[in-house]
């Protein structure tokens, strides 16, 4: 499955893909595109990946997500490329037999993977001006990022 | 000779997607190349103590020795997801 | 809208109904028939609810919710009827600028609705038999229920 | 005469989804409408602890007035959303 895409993104899918009969819930979280950024008018944005190891930390997030919460499913799906306003950039889905479980995942998820993917986000300012938006230094940076481990596969 | 590639804000900063960097010898590190980059690219400086680097599908670490075969690929500070670490997705 | 529906849920609509362009997060919490409770095989079930006072305390509680959290969008809706496995019982939709807010909100939603919900699962069990599933009391039971006030407006 | 209704697991053990209960006169409580229930439909004794009340679409307590205009409507425990606490959505 291909987690980084151009193409946009759809709930009903990512939902059908983690079909499981054992879940009795599910979790979904959605990034979209807002309308403004630090009281600037955004008219949309560009997102660009670095895909070899864009795919590979998605991939090993969901496995992480897992096994740290015990939930069946996890997946997550990122769009790359130009987005409008309203449109949605990123996807995580979780499936589990208990409710806290899902919600703590598929927070978890989201909030790891701002930590550790290698996307980038151009704003396009309704002023015409466009600009890329600071973020978080990977783990390897020469300033700290959130662990200054090696490699990304087993944080 | 090695490839050395920009993503997001530093592609802009460089100017370019990529850059030749020559390698004195093989046995040279991380850290060694990003030195000799900022003699070639100085609008570099400022971003390099935040960026992280990697080849292939990992990341690497400023003190491990650089493979010569495949690019090295410069990564600035990540913005997935959405908006920045107060508020968005 | 009508929030208790014998109709199938549907994310997608949910989250047309809510589109909000100052919105970057949204959360949808669904709530899917198992195979299993306690140890038996469960083939399907049946939902039935006091209707009028259903649909009166689900606007009130997106309204709370609202408030509560902040949000900007909240909506919740339960099936009622017969449900095969798999099938999606309730959703609950957050849309907010913020993402953990939208986690947060979309938790308290689903916890509240089942402590104030007049809403009644009967399992169908492999082996044939059915039965109610007890729950928790609501708040005016002579045994208390979550809260022992009056009302269900203003809790 | 008050119409008396009964959701969940109460349909079942009462065995109908609505009954007539006497009121001797239009003062009368929830506590009491469900004491005369109690005489009528012994099965329903072990339940009534955990039952709410409502009228319309609002909760009544247990010792607030009856609208005698309006069937009295016998709510059992809840269990809406899915499984029970320690499980499910």
């Amino acid at each position: 499955m291909q987690r980084i895409t151009r193409e946009p993104l759809d709930v009903a899918s990512l939902l059908g893909d983690t079909e499981n009969d054992t879940c009795g819930a599910f979790v979904v979280f959605g990034g979209t595109v807002r309308n403004h950024h630090q009281g600037r008018g955004v008219a949309g944005m560009r997102y660009s990946a670095y895909e070899p190891m864009a795919e590979r930390v998605l991939e090993e997030l969901e496995e992480e997500t897992r096994r740290r919460f015990g939930v069946a499913e996890c997946r997550i799906v990122h769009r790359i490329g130009e987005l409008g306003i309203g449109e949605t950039s990123v996807l995580v889905a979780v499936r589990s037999a208990h409710r806290g479980d899902a919600f703590s995942a598929g927070q978890y998820a989201i909030d790891t993977l701002k930590e550790r993917l290698p996307v980038w986000k151009e704003d396009f300012y309704t002023d015409g001006s466009r600009g890329y938006q600071d973020g978080t230094p990977l783990a390897t940076a020469g300033v700290a990022g959130p662990d200054d481990g090696g490699g990304h596969g087993d944080r | 000779m090695l490839d050395v590639q920009f993503y997001g804000v530093l592609e802009q900063v460089a100017g370019t997607r990529s850059l030749q960097v020559e390698l004195v010898d093989d046995a040279v590190t991380v850290d060694q190349v990003l030195e000799r980059l900022r003699g070639q690219v100085p609008a570099l400086s400022e971003h390099l103590p935040r960026v992280a680097c990697a080849q292939g599908d990992a990341l690497v670490r400023r003190a491990d020795p650089v493979d010569p075969t495949r690019p090295l690929v410069l990564l600035p500070p990540v913005s997935g997801g959405a908006m920045g670490t107060q508020e968005g997705s």
